[in-house]
């Protein structure tokens, strides 16, 4: 019992992991550029998540509708990606060096705007998770909400794998992150699709940061503090890649579960010890490409 | 002829500093240098090698750790020694994980490295016996040749013989780095980084090459770092954190990407304006940031870019 | 006459696709052996095998009597044998100057100075002039490469490999995408200062016939990753069969 | 169809093109002829939107289209295939064949459209799932030329189309501009190496450094001194 | 004089601290104010000029910025024990007047300047680990056998684990470790530990998380059953006792307050103007640094007071003022305070078992009960570990 009680929790985290992942992970791949601002994304997803339904509750809204109410707020939040993308366009031309400096500078903006905006008290939402109850089987429970959100982690999996590796409009993206001259020579929008592809992974980002909110609490670290660990997944998974993603958080998250009951003392290292020994065997990681 | 002339101002504007600058802007001026020092070396990397390392700020802790544990635990007092013994245990960390980082030179380097960085990070933490964990270690005042300066507040300290001391060190490294970027090794390593094929096929060994640029890189950083410790007085785990790998290369991208002044132009730029920013608003990192998007969009070759980018002009 | 390389029951495969299929042959002293065939004919992963870039899965090459596998194209390269790429590669950062040096430096074993600046070495300087004569550079050593034409730069991509005083040279289609008017110059000044640098044999890969009639001593047709001929050109051009699988019909100059 | 009227370029502040002129009329094939770094590339990066002229007009079947974006221009029914092919080494043979029939729908249906591009290049067929990066030089220039085939384009601008192409491979593709025209769209193709200038051109443009010095058939172009000097190296 | 009295705040505004800084930072700004009314500081008024706490470079460069540059009188603040372990040092060789609100962990002390002139140092930061053994030790000995811990992989969390574990064998309590739980630094999910917790069957758990993982980490413990098992003791509950909201925080569970304890019945006036103004101003329940920095402001007004007064006329030196701060007592929010001779300051803890009977929407406690630091701390020149051995505490 108190395995299936750490593997359910190990896949809870990997859900939650995935999600903000899967958004690095969708902008790396299609434009080559390391988004730092993912941490943040995903904390003001979270901040954002916890106001919207705050609010949602003071008009009197029904708590069941907190699932559907923290997805709206995350797609909203995410269009701040429009912000960034707007002033990230001008460096696309650039080396990658340069892209990743100018995630770096919004890292530093964004920490002083969620102050501003949220101040420095952490934000939680009481007792949400309960609103769905428990789901039992057999001698074991867990929060219904938790399994709604590694569901949602699923979908989300599916449908993105779905649109990069099965669609046209997949395609197109990816060879627009190649060489955007040529798709655009070709016939394709690529300020449009640049934008397209950043706005949905800000969204994947900030819809796992409002979604994770009634499990965890929104709070300035953060930004900061994710983007390390979402780091781990995404060089363990391999670069830019969806499934890497997915592997990668399950890996992390199974590890960290691992090594609470096993080896305490080793926990935040091992992860790094796992990164270490994955990329001497599988230099790109265990799914991800050489950069053309 | 240029860059000694240039050279020669910014060393006579150093020089000048303690007694036309009042003693605060004088104790800036060690963090700057030692900055300057770390970045001498990350410029070789990143500015000359193009290899982008998110993890440098490990080596800056080395030398801040090297200095503190030989000074406050075991009694060594000699700053001589404590950079030598800095400068080797970061370049025997950096010649064991540059085995493994630079069998990549792309992003892939970058992310290496930032795992590396954070894994020394955690050691900090971890092993506290040794490292004081997340407080760290005080850091004695060293002698220097031998010389204890006990008599002296501080302060007095840190602006008059330590303040000398360090511009000479400078004064060492950069003529050093200044004939290693033209010598052949550096035309070698800026050619891998235009071209790694290539240049193999022209008998250059590109991997032996950065390699050599990586374990420098790590021991100008050591220099840089041990320097910083004395001035602030202590080595703290935040030193190695990857936000601090960020800021030496927006350091360096404010002074001038590969650019031999790079470093010394960025890191006075970076630290008036962090200390101008921070005297004044709150919310001086949605300043900073702001800065370097500025920067990169408008002044993509940094300050020095400019700088000479009027000259040229007005020719 | 001396033998420089030898290659034997070279197999190269990309998955399941074999793209070279025991392939033999020899190159002496003194010759200029073309490599033709069709596109996909394995052209440029034989001179990829042959520099050491890609491991053949099976066979071996021997260079001055000794097997290359495993080498490395740095080693090999600093042993004589030098090569040039499909695509021109020049370093857009450097003057060509520096471009043609660093391989002198590299030859001369100075990598690794590190404390000498570049340009107090008399000798590899005086040495990057005389390569840089020898190509009609002499006037662009302090242009930056990105800054050259197409056919300049691939004049610059050769003679900086030059300065490793190769004894065997492969040319993977040196003169694709240079203008007719210039071809023969370009070979021309190529193969004199080859000659001058002390290049013994050279192996280009080419389609142009016009320039193997003239230049070459010696053909290999590759197709399907298989040697189909190895001849003289003159028994070559007169062979219609070869031709014809090889070559197709020979087209004629239209504003001859 | 396609006019260019009075183009200047520039690049890094550089002059490159000065005053150029050219037309293109429904069913023609026009070659561009010129040396090294005489400004052809240039040119059609100009016609396709990658480069600003900085004075002059380039009028689509009469809507003026210099300053329009690549994809624009792309979805009026112009294809491009570049001097270095710049195959997608990401997509496959196919896919890379079919990229223009997602961006740009037109009357003819897409798999009319992506059989037309194989049948020109038939051997193409045989690795239609093999990864852009896995091809030869000449494999990817064919994939390139039926990439922008497969666009359904009513003009086709080619640079340098036969460079690094085999011999044997050039009648086919002949036979396949042939085609082309026959189905009523023009070619503007860019050529440095007057051997692959092929016999069916309508008209030629001789461009030296950045100007466009001769204008004509294939027959006045042979009895042209000025023409024969750039031809032979010693204009 | 009649020039205001500069005084230079250094408190954390960004990241894990930024709650705490702005606690410190709001109270040190309110009592500034209160001073200012009643007339200053010995005639003076008093002018903040506040400088952001960060990593340890910086913020003895700002430190450095207010000595030399803004040249004020008093230096107040710091919180993390990196940080003001490298300033000590330096600001008791310029000669500052500095009184820190916090940052004192023990391993941290111990090799900092055995006897500093100028520098004033906060009560020990184990105090309230102290108190949370005594209060375990008098109240549920008998009622645990299987302990478990969770705590940020940081000194002060080993320490004060450590401490608990040796209290207890002191006490005669004889319990079992059944799992140790070492998180990271801002861990914001919790659902691994809840569960290796839950394994482990413990019957109280001792938990020093203090951030917002504190909240996340008992709401979590809480949804998955683990509260209905296990007792749970929060060390640092007074980190975050504004999100310690009732749905999570059970009945009983051992909260520890650290100096200032909001909701105490009976207040001191000060303390209750105070809290009235905090709450209805921030909507925020005011926790223990706002204490500290009230402490550090009115334990330099009275060294100032002193001397003045003993003196007249001519306006004090430092030194005189370090001097008549040496022994002081008075009043602040929790109670009597005072600042030893050897510059560790004495202030009252607060503790207790949780009740859910109040008008707030948090956990308070039933019966605070409450510690002198005179209890809970080492004496001058003691070894932290040797002391708890051999010291005889009131259970
Ligand atoms: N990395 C690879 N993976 C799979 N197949 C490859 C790879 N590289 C080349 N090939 C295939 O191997 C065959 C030979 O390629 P190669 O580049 O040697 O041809 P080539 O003779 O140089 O042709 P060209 O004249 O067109 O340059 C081609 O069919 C090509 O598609
Ligand atoms: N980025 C650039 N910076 C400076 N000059 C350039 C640049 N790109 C092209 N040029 C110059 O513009 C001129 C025209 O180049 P272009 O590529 O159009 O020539 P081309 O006729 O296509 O030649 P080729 O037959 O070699 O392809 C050349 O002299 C070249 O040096
Ligand atoms: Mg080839
Ligand atoms: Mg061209």
């Amino acid at each position: 019992m108190a395995t299936v009680d750490l593997l359910f929790a190990a896949l809870f985290n990997a859900a939650v992991l995935f999600l903000v992942t899967a958004g690095l992970q969708l902008i790396f791949g299609v434009q080559r550029i390391v988004n730092l601002t993912a941490g943040s994304l995903y904390a003001f997803g979270a901040y954002f998540g916890a106001s919207v339904f705050e609010w949602f509750s003071a008009q009197g809204g029904p708590a069941v509708l907190l699932l559907p109410v923290l997805i709206v707020a995350g797609l909203l939040a995410g269009q701040v990606g429009f912000l960034v993308e707007r002033v990230l366009r001008t460096v696309y031309g650039r080396e990658e060096a340069f892209q990743l400096l100018m995630t770096f500078a919004f890292v530093l903006m964004f920490q002083d705007v969620l102050r501003y905006v949220w101040g420095a008290q952490p934000r939680l939402l009481a007792d949400l998770p309960s609103v769905y109850g428990m789901i039992a089987i057999g001698a074991f429970t867990f929060p219904a909400y938790n399994a709604a959100v590694i569901a949602c982690a699923l979908l989300v999996a599916g449908l993105l794998w779905w649109l990069i590796d099965r669609t046209p409009l997949g395609h197109i993206i990816r060879a627009t992150a190649e060489n955007r001259q040529m798709a655009e020579a070709l016939g394709a929008n690529t300020r449009r699709i640049n934008m397209l592809v950043f706005m949905l992974g800000s969204m994947l980002g900030t819809v796992g940061g409002a979604l994770v909110i009634p499990t965890t609490a929104a709070s300035l670290e953060m930004p900061i503090a994710l983007i390390v660990e979402t780091f781990a997944v995404v060089v363990i998974g391999g670069l830019g890649s969806i499934r890497g993603a997915f592997l990668g958080a399950l890996i992390v998250g199974l590890l960290r579960a691992l090594s609470l009951s096993y080896f305490p003392e080793m926990e935040v290292m091992s992860i790094y010890l796992v990164v270490v020994f994955v990329l001497v065997l599988r230099p790109y990681g265990l799914f991800g490409k050489a950069a053309a | 002829m240029k860059n000694a002339i240039a050279f020669a101002l910014i060393l006579s504007g150093l020089a000048a500093a303690p007694s036309v600058l009042g003693m605060y802007y004088t104790t800036l001026i060690i963090p700057i240098i030692a900055y300057s020092i770390a970045l001498l070396g990350l410029n070789l990397l990143f500015g000359y090698g193009g290899l982008l390392s998110f993890g440098h700020a490990m080596f800056m802790a080395v030398g801040a750790y090297a200095s503190a544990v030989l000074g406050t635990k075991l009694g060594v007092r000699s700053f001589e020694v404590q950079l030598l013994v800095a400068m080797l245990a970061s370049g025997t960390i950096a010649a064991l994980i540059g085995l493994l980082c630079l069998r990549y030179a792309t992003i892939f380097f970058s992310m290496l490295t930032l795992a590396f960085g954070m894994i020394f990070h955690s050691f900090l933490f971890k092993f506290y016996d040794l490292t004081g964990g997340e407080s760290g270690i005080s850091v004695a005042r060293p002698s220097l040749f031998g010389m204890n300066f006990t008599s002296i507040s501080k302060t007095a300290f840190l602006v008059g013989p330590f303040y000398w001391y360090v511009l000479g060190v400078f004064l060492a490294m950069f003529a050093i780095m200044a004939v290693i970027v033209s010598s052949p090794f550096g035309l070698a390593l800026k050619a891998a980084r235009d071209n790694e094929r290539k240049t193999a096929f022209l008998g250059v060994g590109v991997f032996r090459v950065r390699y050599v640029a990586f374990v420098l890189s790590a021991v100008y950083c050591a220099v840089g770092g041990a320097i910083l410790a004395v001035s602030i007085g202590a080595a703290d785990p935040e030193q190695s954190f990857w936000t601090q790998s960020g800021n030496m290369i927006f350091i360096i991208i404010l002074g001038g990407l590969g650019q031999l002044f790079g470093p010394i132009v960025g890191s006075l730029s970076f630290t008036l304006l962090q200390d101008a920013l921070m005297a004044n608003t709150q919310y001086w990192r949605f300043a900073m940031g702001a800065a370097l998007a500025l920067i990169i969009i408008f002044a993509p070759r940094g300050i020095l870019g400019l700088i000479t980018g009027l000259f040229e002009r007005k020719r | 006459m001396e033998m420089l390389l030898r290659a034997f029951g070279i197999t190269k495969t990309y998955g399941a696709f074999t793209a070279l299929s025991d392939i033999s042959f020899d190159v002496s002293k003194g010759e200029v052996v073309a490599v033709v065939g069709p596109n996909g004919a394995g052209k440029t992963t034989l001179v990829s095998t042959l520099s050491g870039l890609y491991r053949p899965d099976s066979g071996d090459v021997i260079f001055e009597g000794r097997s290359v596998l495993g080498l490395g194209p740095a080693a090999l390269a600093l042993r004589g044998l030098a090569r040039s790429f499909q695509l021109v590669t020049v370093y857009p950062t450097f003057t060509v100057e520096d471009m043609i040096a660093v391989g002198a430096f590299a030859r001369a074993g100075e990598t690794f100075r590190l404390w000498k600046p570049a340009c107090l070495y008399k000798a590899e300087r005086d040495e990057v002039r005389e390569i840089a004569a020898a190509f009609g550079l002499s006037h662009r050593l302090s242009t930056p490469c990105s800054a050259l034409s197409q056919g300049e730069k691939k004049l610059v991509d050769i003679a900086s490999a030059l300065t490793l005083r190769p004894r065997l040279m492969l040319l993977d289609e040196p003169t694709s995408g240079i203008s007719s008017a210039d071809k023969h110059r370009i070979m021309e000044t190529l193969l004199d200062a080859a000659r001058r640098c002390g290049v013994e044999s050279l192996v280009l890969v080419e389609h142009d016939m016009d320039l193997i009639s003239r230049y070459a001593t010696r053909v290999i047709g590759l197709k399907a990753g298989q040697i189909v001929a190895d001849m003289r050109p003159d028994a070559f051009f007169r062979d219609p069969e070869v031709i014809d699988t090889l070559v197709g019909k020979v087209p004629h100059h239209a504003l001859g | 169809m396609l006019s260019v009227e009075g183009v200047s370029v520039d690049i890094a502040g550089a002059p490159i093109l000065h005053g150029v002129g050219l037309e293109v009329k429904e069913g023609e094939i026009v070659c561009l002829v010129g040396r090294n770094g005489a400004g052809k590339t240039t040119l059609l990066r100009t016609l396709m939107g990658q480069l600003k002229p900085r004075t002059g007009e380039i009028r689509w079947r009469g809507a003026l289209i210099s300053g329009r974006s690549p994809h624009h221009i792309a979805r009026r029914g112009i294809g491009f295939s570049p001097e270095e092919s710049e195959v997608f080494a990401s997509l496959t043979v196919a896919q890379n064949i079919a990229f223009g029939t997602w961006t740009r729908p037109t009357a003819r249906p897409a798999a009319e459209r992506i059989a037309l591009a194989y049948e020109v290049f038939p051997k193409l067929k045989t690795y239609m799932q093999r990864g852009g990066a896995e091809l030869s030089g000449g494999e990817r220039k064919m994939v390139s030329i039926a990439r922008a085939l497969a666009l359904d384009p009513d003009l086709l601008l080619l640079d340098e189309p036969f460079e690094g192409l085999s011999p044997a491979i050039i009648p086919t593709i002949a036979a396949g501009i042939t085609s082309i025209r026959a189905a009523g769209k023009a070619v503007l193709m860019a050529e440095s190496n007057v051997q692959h200038i092929p016999e069916y051109v309508s008209r030629i443009h001789v461009i030296e450094r950045g100007e466009i010095v001769f204008r004509g058939s294939l027959e006045a172009a042979r009895s042209d001194p000025g023409v024969r000097g750039v031809v032979s190296g010693l204009a | 004089q009649n020039t205001p009295l500069k005084i230079g705040i250094i408190a954390p505004r960004a990241g894990t601290a930024a709650y705490i800084g702005e606690n410190g930072l709001r109270s040190a700004e309110w009592t500034a104010k209160k001073i200012n009314e009643a007339g200053g500081i010995a005639g003076r008024k008093i002018e903040l000029v506040v400088e952001e706490e960060t990593n340890a470079k910086e913020t003895l460069e700002r430190a450095r910025r207010l000595v030399l540059q803004e040249k004020v009188d008093c230096i107040q603040g710091g919180y993390s024990t990196g940080v003001t372990l490298p300033m000590a040092p330096t600001l008791e060789d310029m000669q500052v007047l500095t009184i820190f609100w916090d940052g004192t962990t023990q391993d941290g002390v111990k090799e900092t300047m055995p006897s500093p002139k100028y520098v004033f140092k906060s009560t020990d930061n184990e105090c309230e680990a102290v108190m949370a053994s005594l209060i375990a030790a008098k109240h549920l000995k008998g009622q645990f056998k299987r302990i478990a811990a969770i705590s940020p992989d940081y000194t002060y969390g080993r320490n004060v684990w450590t401490a608990f574990k040796a209290l207890n064998k002191k006490f005669g309590i004889d319990a079992e470790v059944v799992s140790e739980q070492w998180s990271s630094f801002s861990q914001l999910d919790f659902t691994s530990n809840v569960a290796a917790l839950k394994a482990a069957k413990p019957d109280l758990i001792y938990c020093v998380l203090g951030n917002a993982d504190l909240p996340i980490f008992m709401r979590a413990a809480t949804s998955a059953g683990l509260t209905d098992t296990a007792r749970m003791v929060l060390v640092q509950a007074g980190h975050q006792h504004g999100q310690l909201k009732k749905p999570f925080t059970p009945v009983g569970t051992l909260l520890c307050y650290n100096t200032m304890y909001f909701a105490k019945p009976n207040p001191s006036a000060a303390q209750k103007e105070f809290v009235d103004y905090y709450m209805d101003r921030f909507k925020d329940y005011p926790h223990w640094e706002c204490e500290r920095a009230y402490f550090a402001m009115n334990l330099y007004k009275a060294g100032v007071e002193k001397v003045v007064a003993a003196k007249g006329g001519s306006w004090p030196k430092p030194e005189e003022v370090a001097q008549a701060m040496e022994g002081i007592t008075f009043e602040s929010f929790g109670g009597p305070a005072a600042m030893r001779k050897d510059h560790i300051a004495e202030e009252v803890f607060y503790g207790g078992f949780g009740t859910h009977d109040n008008p707030y929407d948090v956990s308070t406690l039933q019966t605070p009960y409450s510690y002198s630091a005179s209890v809970l701390q080492k004496p001058p020149g003691a070894d932290f570990w040797g002391w708890l051995e051999t010291a005889t505490f009131p259970v």
